[in-house]
């Protein structure tokens, strides 16, 4: 009935509360600002405007409305940017919460229930946030004899190598991706060759026999599908000879893969499901055996941990999917529908006495023109599309394709029950890894026929 | 002698026990389990199989044969559903009829009908529970939501006429409790019927799935002889090719003027033992519908009883079929208004005899699927 | 061949069943509507009359005192207790009349069936939960207090799938 | 920067290479033999040959660590834990240790290895598929017996003995 | 149904759901003010005996002291039928038992043939062979239930097994209940005393559980059954066997 | 932006240094395994920095063999730990000595 | 130059490393708000799942699945696969009688790959 503790003082919790802000300064000042400054000391700034940008010239521009949005500008062309917002961890934890809220919603009306209804007040929207509270405000607790190190990582390493994942993800054209590779197919191969170790690790760190057998099953799992994963993306591989992602993308502008390569896509769907631990092969976690899987003795918020790097995962897997399979981007370009005014002279932007200071050109987004010079370079009909227009697009086209692949890897969770350990082993090593050489044999027979390829007919 | 007639079930060459003592692994499946029920199941397994099973129940035991020594006819009635809350109607007709037999007390016609369809209606709630339960154990969420959320179509029927959600404590020595409302027939009619189509949905996504026929067809096979040595009941049984229902068997009440089906599938699989019910489903519903067009339109529902009756000095054994399969009754009785003894023979306990037998030599994935397709339900077991 | 038509046709079902329409009965918001005005019992014929069994209603001007439903909870639940009344009352000259524990009651109804004096039915009222145990005691002059419910959601069942409405 | 980071993955090698042969617990080497692995692919980047570097990532971290440490754990526990070594040769170890890689760096600081350093752009990956199939195909062959004789080996070795009896 | 106008309506007491801590507090006084008063006036009516019936306890029953073991009742069937069919017993449930008594005269006594219901009361010397005799030459194949009963008069604990039959549908409303009785001790020692009877489960496979319930709930021993363990009750169970008549529920 | 070669080289020296003491010290038949796998690692980082210096894909390619065999030798070496295990019960390859002939 | 491609490379780390550093916070702020009695701990409350029993033996066993034989055929025909990375990713530029090892290379493995699945098929002798 109480909800407030017993014992609770108004006096003590202010004296708490200043206490903490006391302290926290002291911390600041003594540490915090050095260490800064040494960060500081060793980072390249960017240079804006012809001056470097140092700490004190960025305050001052902070207040400077003329100088505010170069100083964004160099700000989202950082890599700091890249790693922590847009393309990298921001951007795909978003897609990630929308996912899990899609999920419920759809699962409860496939299942013809309501779903998360009143955290929020429309139809449950918040409903993660209070989870994601809760989780957090949870006791965790570690099960007597476990590897204590490893077990505090594994949750962190999860999500740390679901990112890893997520930062080889190109997302729009222009280079809008983490870490633009050469062999970048093959870093997701060696990058998801980590998920294994990791949940076999956290497995047996728990010294526990439900875990120990869950962690098991996944390895098995993981490992089995592997090869057909691998294998089923060599046909893109062999007809565009490149394991540069964002190359795959640009070599699907007139047509994605998937129409020639439909057997490829199915297995590499199929071992999508299966490496993502979803039904019908969320064996790891088959509650009704072993009653979490490698997750039992996870509480509070190292499960939740593992839960937010299980959809990071899912979400770089569906956008590998539309990547190698649909297209990535590709798609009409949108052209904002703008009145002819805005476009030719831009949105004045006046200061506090009214002087139009700054001007916003809105089709073309000068937040996001890499070059200033595009935007003329349009005006001057030589280049058709910005490359902020291209961004814009890109990104729309992206996110539409992936969260149509979102949605069908979690319908089959209403739809179908769980396999068994050894028909998933059978469907990995005899069924998809047959089709998969058949699909290599598509592939191959399409550059030797001169269909595609240099020379062919496409 | 007794080599014969113990049925063996043959192991996999590689998991005698003697060749690999340092592998097993003992896991306590249960009671804290979502896959077990209130019961644990002591599985020992080698690597993916298992090689030895002991079911463990007796933690939701509450002593309902000695508490019904203290207690009159009548005061038994709410107690002796207890075990089974979902089939009560079920579960108290044995009783019911044996009170009936050892009192000496008539039961008007219409209550017979009235009893009839409670106890299908009833059954068809507890199977949807099942099958709900059959479903998450696969991992089939939405198997676990549409039946629960259908089975809210029958019980809406049930607190119509019994007033209660579950525990209708609704039968009683001499006919039922109470007359159904006015213009019932109608509202159960056109609920039944869209449960009717309702349950034949669930084909598609569930008993049809490719998955789930790959998953459970030819997993814990229960042969003929087996189930019959094994006693074994109910839909257990009838999955096995035995044809026997008791309803057709050994009619009580009205269910000899009912034109009454039973459903036998031959290849005793989990399969199979878990399609038996859902079959019982729909033929519960042409039942239903027999007895709302056959049922007297009015006449009396309760043969009015003595304030403390008194039994026979006798002893009677009386048996119907539930929604899991024969469930017995058997009342001593010394002539004073309590049983001097009364036992339930029901079949839960009576199928829990296969679970080890079924498990041996079975993978660990499978276990769950074995489990339950016993349409065990704890608490009635542990009474 | 046959696999792949199963899988379709179950994810068919799936998907086909995103547009019925949601069958849960939002609880607070909605509630059932019951048969009648809750469980009630004839004395003179024997039999009961339908409704639901929910928590009792106590008619001071018939109930006699005569223990006979707290008698028959003894078996049962053993949750009636008789406790006396302050008010003097014409046919009930002990003063005592029934005071129940929802703690323990079954809901079985045998007490009203109990009743010769038409004294004991049961209402419409299910909301009885409370944070003290007890608060579950409900003395006389509480059971004859007639419960305020606002039930009027009834099962639809149209071409788009049931409903609570 | 360069320079950092190839202090931090030479550090990271050489320590996580100790380690894992000095660990107590087996697990722990096998993390620590990850390391090693990974730090390697680390100097394989450094070197221009992403594609060997993620060869090395996929087959070493990525599938014959795992095989280690489900080996591993497939021990009796106490196993794992114990420490099995000759203390009277360990210090001859270290001492053999000291004087191989003193006497070898010493040759190789000697020799004209030091003043060796190159613009030249890196080699493409692709040539590498190139050279396979081209120049080194008797080699790809015989690597394909290779594995094949090891799966077949290894599975053949695995198997469990004591139940053969019990097939026929 | 009356459903007349309520004469009193308190205001204090109508607010059930809006104040619940006062209304606790004040119940809990009024109980408990309520109950003070009723034990004292209960105490007071029990030595005037006004009251017909103690408002808590009421007296345990007492056990019934004379009674018969069932055997001199053989064929008690419903009484309203008792004029017309007491003197025709079923011909084919006759039929079989017969067979059986005439196996094992004098060691087999007919309990009851009603109709669809038989039983046959066996030593418990010869409950091997009947049960084998019964598995070979009638087509009862299972046990649909093992019932023990204690008898305390006699001395005597009773344990009946009920028969059915799938595979013959001549017999499949049949039930033969096969009893035999034990002696029973004052002071069981489940196992070590002299309640032993050999185990059906070599005939009838299916009464292994039973009888493991059997001899938790009443101590009989089953020689050559695989596991004597405990079924239901806990592991820790130090009591009595529950079933047994001397032992007592709490309360009643 | 600039590595010497004789970096690399040094701390293939440093690696196969380690290697030999761990397979003269450890009788961990597990250990054994690590010890050859950093060997084999030394080798193959002298194969792609000498590679790297004198442009040439050829080393890269050895070195990409050198890992398959690593592989296939694991494979085999984890095997034949697995069945020594399974007889002795033991990883101590001082205890494996009726595999001497 | 030597190592000009390390950034993009450090790109993966960095994110990773960030990852890390942004959810290790979680876990600290989980662990300083969550509701733990320290000064009375429970044993019982960090005992080992074991569905409401005292936990028996070790949860770290030595425990055989009957699926090893896979894990030993993953190793090998990883490398396989990514072999095949090295042809696939070159293959335009190649003449075409290059495909002839690559097709002999394939023999081979599906050859080892046939016995291996036979092998392990046998799930009694693992």
């Amino acid at each position: 009935m109480s909800v407030i503790a017993p014992k609770f003082r108004l006096g003590y919790f202010l004296k708490g509360i200043f206490d903490n802000a006391f302290w926290i300064l002291t911390i600041v000042t003594l540490a915090g600002i050095p260490a800064i400054q040494i960060v500081l000391f060793y980072l390249e700034l960017p240079v804006i405007d012809g001056e470097l940008l140092t700490a004190f010239l960025a305050f001052t521009w902070l207040f400077n409305p003329t100088m505010q949005v170069p100083l964004i500008k160099a700000l989202i062309y950082s890599d700091l940017f890249r790693i922590v917002a847009f393309p990298g961890f921001g951007f795909a934890a978003l897609i990630a919460a929308g996912t899990i809220f899609v999920e419920r919603k759809m699962l409860a009306k496939l299942q013809l229930r309501v779903g998360p209804f009143y955290c929020g007040k429309v139809e449950g929207i918040l409903q993660l946030a209070g989870d994601g509270l809760k989780l957090i405000s949870k006791e965790i607790i570690i099960p007597a004899k476990a590897d204590k190190p490893l077990f505090w990582a594994a949750p962190v390493l999860f999500v740390g190598t679901a990112a890893a994942f997520v930062a080889l993800i190109p997302v729009a054209p222009g280079g809008w991706v983490v870490a633009d590779l050469d062999v970048g197919l093959l870093a997701v191969f060696a990058v998801i060759g980590f998920f294994p170790i990791i949940t076999i690790l956290s497995a047996w760190s728990a010294n526990s026999k439900f875990p120990f057998i869950g962690g098991i099953r996944a390895l098995h799992q993981m490992v089995s599908f592997e090869i057909p994963l691998i294998l089923s993306l060599l046909g893109v591989v062999i007809l565009t000879g490149t394991l540069n992602l964002s190359e795959i993308v640009e070599s699907q502008s007139s047509f994605p893969w998937i129409i020639f390569m439909p057997i490829g896509a199915i297995v590499f769907f199929t071992t999508m499901l299966a490496e993502l631990e979803r039904i019908p092969f969320d064996l790891p976690e088959a509650e009704s055996e072993i009653v979490a899987g490698w997750l039992t003795e996870f509480s509070g918020m190292m499960y939740g941990l593992v839960q937010l790097g299980s959809y990071l995962k899912l979400y770089a897997f569906a956008a590998l999917f539309v990547i190698i399979f649909l297209g990535g981007w590709t798609g009409p370009v949108f052209w904002p529908p703008l009145e002819t005014e805005i476009i030719t002279e831009g949105i004045p932007i006046p200061n506090y006495a009214g002087d139009p200071i700054l001007t916003v050109n809105a089709p073309g987004l000068p937040l996001l023109d890499q070059d200033p010079n595009e935007w003329v370079l349009q005006q001057q009909g030589e280049l058709q599309y910005t490359s902020g227009q291209l961004l814009v697009s890109g990104v729309i086209w992206f996110v539409l394709k992936t969260v149509g692949v979102i949605f069908f890897i979690l319908l089959p969770r209403g739809v179908f029950p769980r396999i068994r350990l050894d028909m998933l082993l059978h469907i990995g090593w005899y069924k998809l890894i047959g089709l998969s050489f058949v699909n290599i044999f598509i592939a191959l027979g399409l550059v030797y026929a001169g269909v595609i390829g240099p020379g062919g007919i496409l | 002698m007794a080599e014969q007639v113990i049925p063996t079930k043959k192991m996999p060459p590689g998991l005698q026990v003697e060749n690999v003592d340092d592998r097993i692994m003992t896991l306590n499946v249960g009671p804290q389990h979502p896959g077990s029920g209130h019961m644990r199941i002591i599985v020992k397994i080698d690597g993916d199989y298992i090689v030895d099973a002991d079911p463990d129940p007796g933690y939701v035991h509450r002593g309902e044969e000695k508490m019904a020594e203290s207690r009159n006819y009548i005061t038994n009635i709410p107690h002796l559903e207890r075990p089974v809350i979902h089939d009560s109607c079920n579960i108290l007709y044995p009783y019911v009829l044996g009170v009936e037999d050892l009192v000496g007390i008539e039961v008007p016609e219409r209550a017979k009908y009235v009893r009839v369809i409670a106890a299908e209606l009833n059954r068809c709630i507890y199977i949807q529970y099942w099958l709900a339960i059959y479903g998450i154990f696969l991992g089939h969420s939405t198997m676990f939501m549409w039946p629960a959320g259908d089975r809210e179509l029958l019980i809406d029927l049930m607190e119509k006429i019994t007033g209660a959600r579950v525990t209708h404590a609704y039968f009683i020595p001499g006919g039922v409790r109470n007359d159904v409302p006015a213009n019932f027939e109608d509202v159960c009619l056109r609920q039944v019927n869209y449960f009717e189509k309702r349950i034949k949905e669930y084909a598609d996504i569930f008993y049809d799935n490719p998955i789930l026929k790959a998953r459970t067809e030819d997993t814990g096979v229960l042969s003929r002889e087996d189930a019959i040595r094994l006693g074994t009941t109910g839909s257990v049984l009838r999955a096995s090719g035995v044809d026997y229902d008791l309803r057709i068997k050994e009619p009580y009440d009205v269910y000899d003027e009912l034109d009454v089906h039973t459903n036998v599938l031959k290849s005793g699989d989990s399969y199979a033992r878990s399609k038996i019910p859902w079959l019982d489903m729909l033929e519960s519903c042409n039942i239903i519908r027999q007895a709302l067009e056959k049922m007297p339109k009015s006449g009396s529902i309760r043969t009015k009883l003595k304030p403390n009756p008194k039994g026979r000095e006798d002893e009677v054994y009386r048996r119907v079929e539930s929604g899991r399969g024969s469930a017995g009754c058997h009342i001593i009785s010394r002539g004073k208004p309590e049983p001097y003894r009364l036992k339930l023979s029901v079949s839960s306990f009576r199928n829990l005899i296969a679970l080890p037998y079924l498990l041996k030599g079975e993978k660990l994935g499978n276990m769950p699927a074995v489990y339950w397709s016993l349409n065990y339900w704890p608490v009635e077991a542990d009474r | 061949m046959g696999t792949a038509t199963g899988i379709i046709k179950a994810l068919n079902s799936g998907i086909k069943h995103l547009a019925v329409k949601r069958f849960t009965l939002r609880y607070p918001e909605q509630k059932l509507k019951f048969v009648g005005d809750g469980y009630q019992f004839d004395p003179a014929s024997g039999v009961a009359i339908a409704g639901l069994k929910g928590r009792h209603m106590l008619f001071h001007d018939h109930c006699t005192g005569c223990q006979l439903c707290s008698i028959a909870c003894e078996g049962v639940a053993e949750a009636i207790a008789m406790v006396k009344v302050p008010d003097k009352w014409g046919q009930n000259a002990k003063s005592i009349m029934p005071q129940i524990d929802y703690g323990k009651c079954v809901f079985c109804g045998l007490c009203v069936d109990a009743c010769p004096f038409y004294a004991l039915y049961m209402s419409n009222d299910y909301e009885l939960s409370s944070f003290t145990k007890e608060g579950l005691i409900y003395t006389p002059a509480q059971l004859q207090v007639k419960p305020q419910v606002q039930q009027d959601s009834e099962l639809i069942i149209d071409k788009r799938g049931a409903r609570h409405g | 920067m360069a320079d950092a980071l190839f202090l931090a993955i030479s550090v990271l090698t050489i320590g996580s290479a100790i380690a894992a042969l000095e660990m107590r617990s087996l697990v722990y080497g096998s993390i620590a033999l990850m390391g090693t692995l990974g730090g390697v692919a680390g100097f394989y980047v450094m070197l221009d040959s992403p594609f060997v570097a993620m060869f090395q990532l996929a087959v070493y971290v990525g599938s014959i660590a795992v095989l280690i440490l489900f080996t591993v754990m497939l021990v009796k526990r106490e196993l794992i834990f114990k420490k099995i070594e000759d203390p009277k040769r360990k210090f001859a170890g270290i001492g053999l240790m000291l004087i191989v890689i003193l006497a070898l760096g010493a040759v190789i600081m000697d020799s004209g290895i030091k003043t060796i350093s190159t613009d030249s752009e890196p080699v493409d990956f692709r040539e590498i598929g190139g050279d396979f199939l081209t120049y080194y195909w008797p080699a790809l062959i015989l690597m394909a017996l290779i594995l094949a004789g090891s799966v077949m080996g290894a599975l053949v070795l695995a198997r469990r003995e004591d139940t053969i009896e019990n097939e026929q | 149904m009356s459903k007349s106008e309520k004469k009193v309506t308190s205001k204090d007491e109508d607010k059930k759901k809006s104040d619940e801590k006062a209304i606790g507090d004040a119940i809990i006084a009024a109980a408990n003010a309520r109950r003070e008063e009723l034990a004292k006036e209960a105490l007071a009516t029990r030595s005037n005996k006004t009251l017909p019936k103690e408002i808590k306890e009421k007296p345990k029953e007492e056990k019934p002291k004379e009674s018969k073991p069932k055997e001199e009742k053989p064929k008690a069937a419903p009484p309203s039928k008792t004029d017309t069919e007491e003197v025709s017993l079923p011909e084919f449930e006759k039929s079989f038992v017969d067979k059986i008594s005439s196996q094992f005269t004098g060691d087999v006594e007919v309990g009851y043939i009603k109709e669809n219901r038989t039983r046959v009361n066996v030593k418990k010397e010869k409950i091997l062979e009947v049960a084998q005799f019964i598995k070979d030459n009638l087509p009862f194949d299972h046990a649909e239930s093992v019932t023990g009963v204690d008898f305390p008069e006699d001395k005597e604990i009773g344990v009946v097994y009920h028969l059915g039959s799938y595979t013959d549908p001549t017999y499949s409303k049949q039930v033969l209940a096969l009893a035999t009785r034990v002696p029973r001790e004052e002071n069981p020692n489940p196992g070590n005393d002299s309640t032993k009877l050999p185990s059906l489960r070599d005939m009838f496979y299916s009464v292994e559980f039973h009888e493991r319930e059997i001899f938790e709930m009443l101590g009989v021993y089953f020689d050559s059954h695989p596991d004597n363990r405990r079924l239901l009750l806990p592991e820790d169970w130090a009591d009595l066997p529950p079933l047994r008549k001397d032992f007592r529920n709490k309360g009643r | 932006m600039s590595n010497e070669l004789i970096e690399f080289v040094l701390i293939s020296v440093a690696l196969l240094g380690i290697g030999i003491y761990g397979l003269a010290v450890k009788r961990n038949a597990i250990r054994m395994l690590f010890a050859v796998e950093i060997i084999v690692n030394a080798a193959n980082l002298n194969l792609v920095a000498f590679a790297r210096f004198m442009p040439h894909s050829g080393g890269q390619t050895l070195a990409l063999f050198s890992i398959a065999i690593a592989a296939a030798e694991v494979a085999v070496g984890l095997a034949l730990i697995i069945v020594a295990y399974r007889m002795y019960k033991n990883i101590d390859i001082a205890d494996f000595r009726s595999l001497k002939g | 130059m030597v190592g000009e491609s390390v950034a993009s490379y450090s790109n993966v780390l960095l994110m990773f490393g960030f990852a890390c550093a942004a959810m290790a916070p979680a876990l600290l702020v989980s662990r300083m708000i969550s509701p733990e009695n320290k000064k009375q701990p429970n044993p019982v409350k960090t005992l080992p799942m074991e569905c409401g029993q005292v936990p028996s033996g070790a949860g770290r066993t030595h425990f055989m699945m009957q699926y090893y034989a896979y894990v030993l055929m993953f190793v090998i025909f990883d490398v396989m696969a990514i072999f095949l990375y090295a042809w696939g990713s070159s293959l335009l530029d190649l003449p075409r009688t290059a495909t002839l090892p690559i097709i002999a290379f394939l023999g081979i493995m599906f050859a080892a790959m046939a016995y291996a699945l036979y092998q392990s098929k046998r799930k009694d002798i693992w």
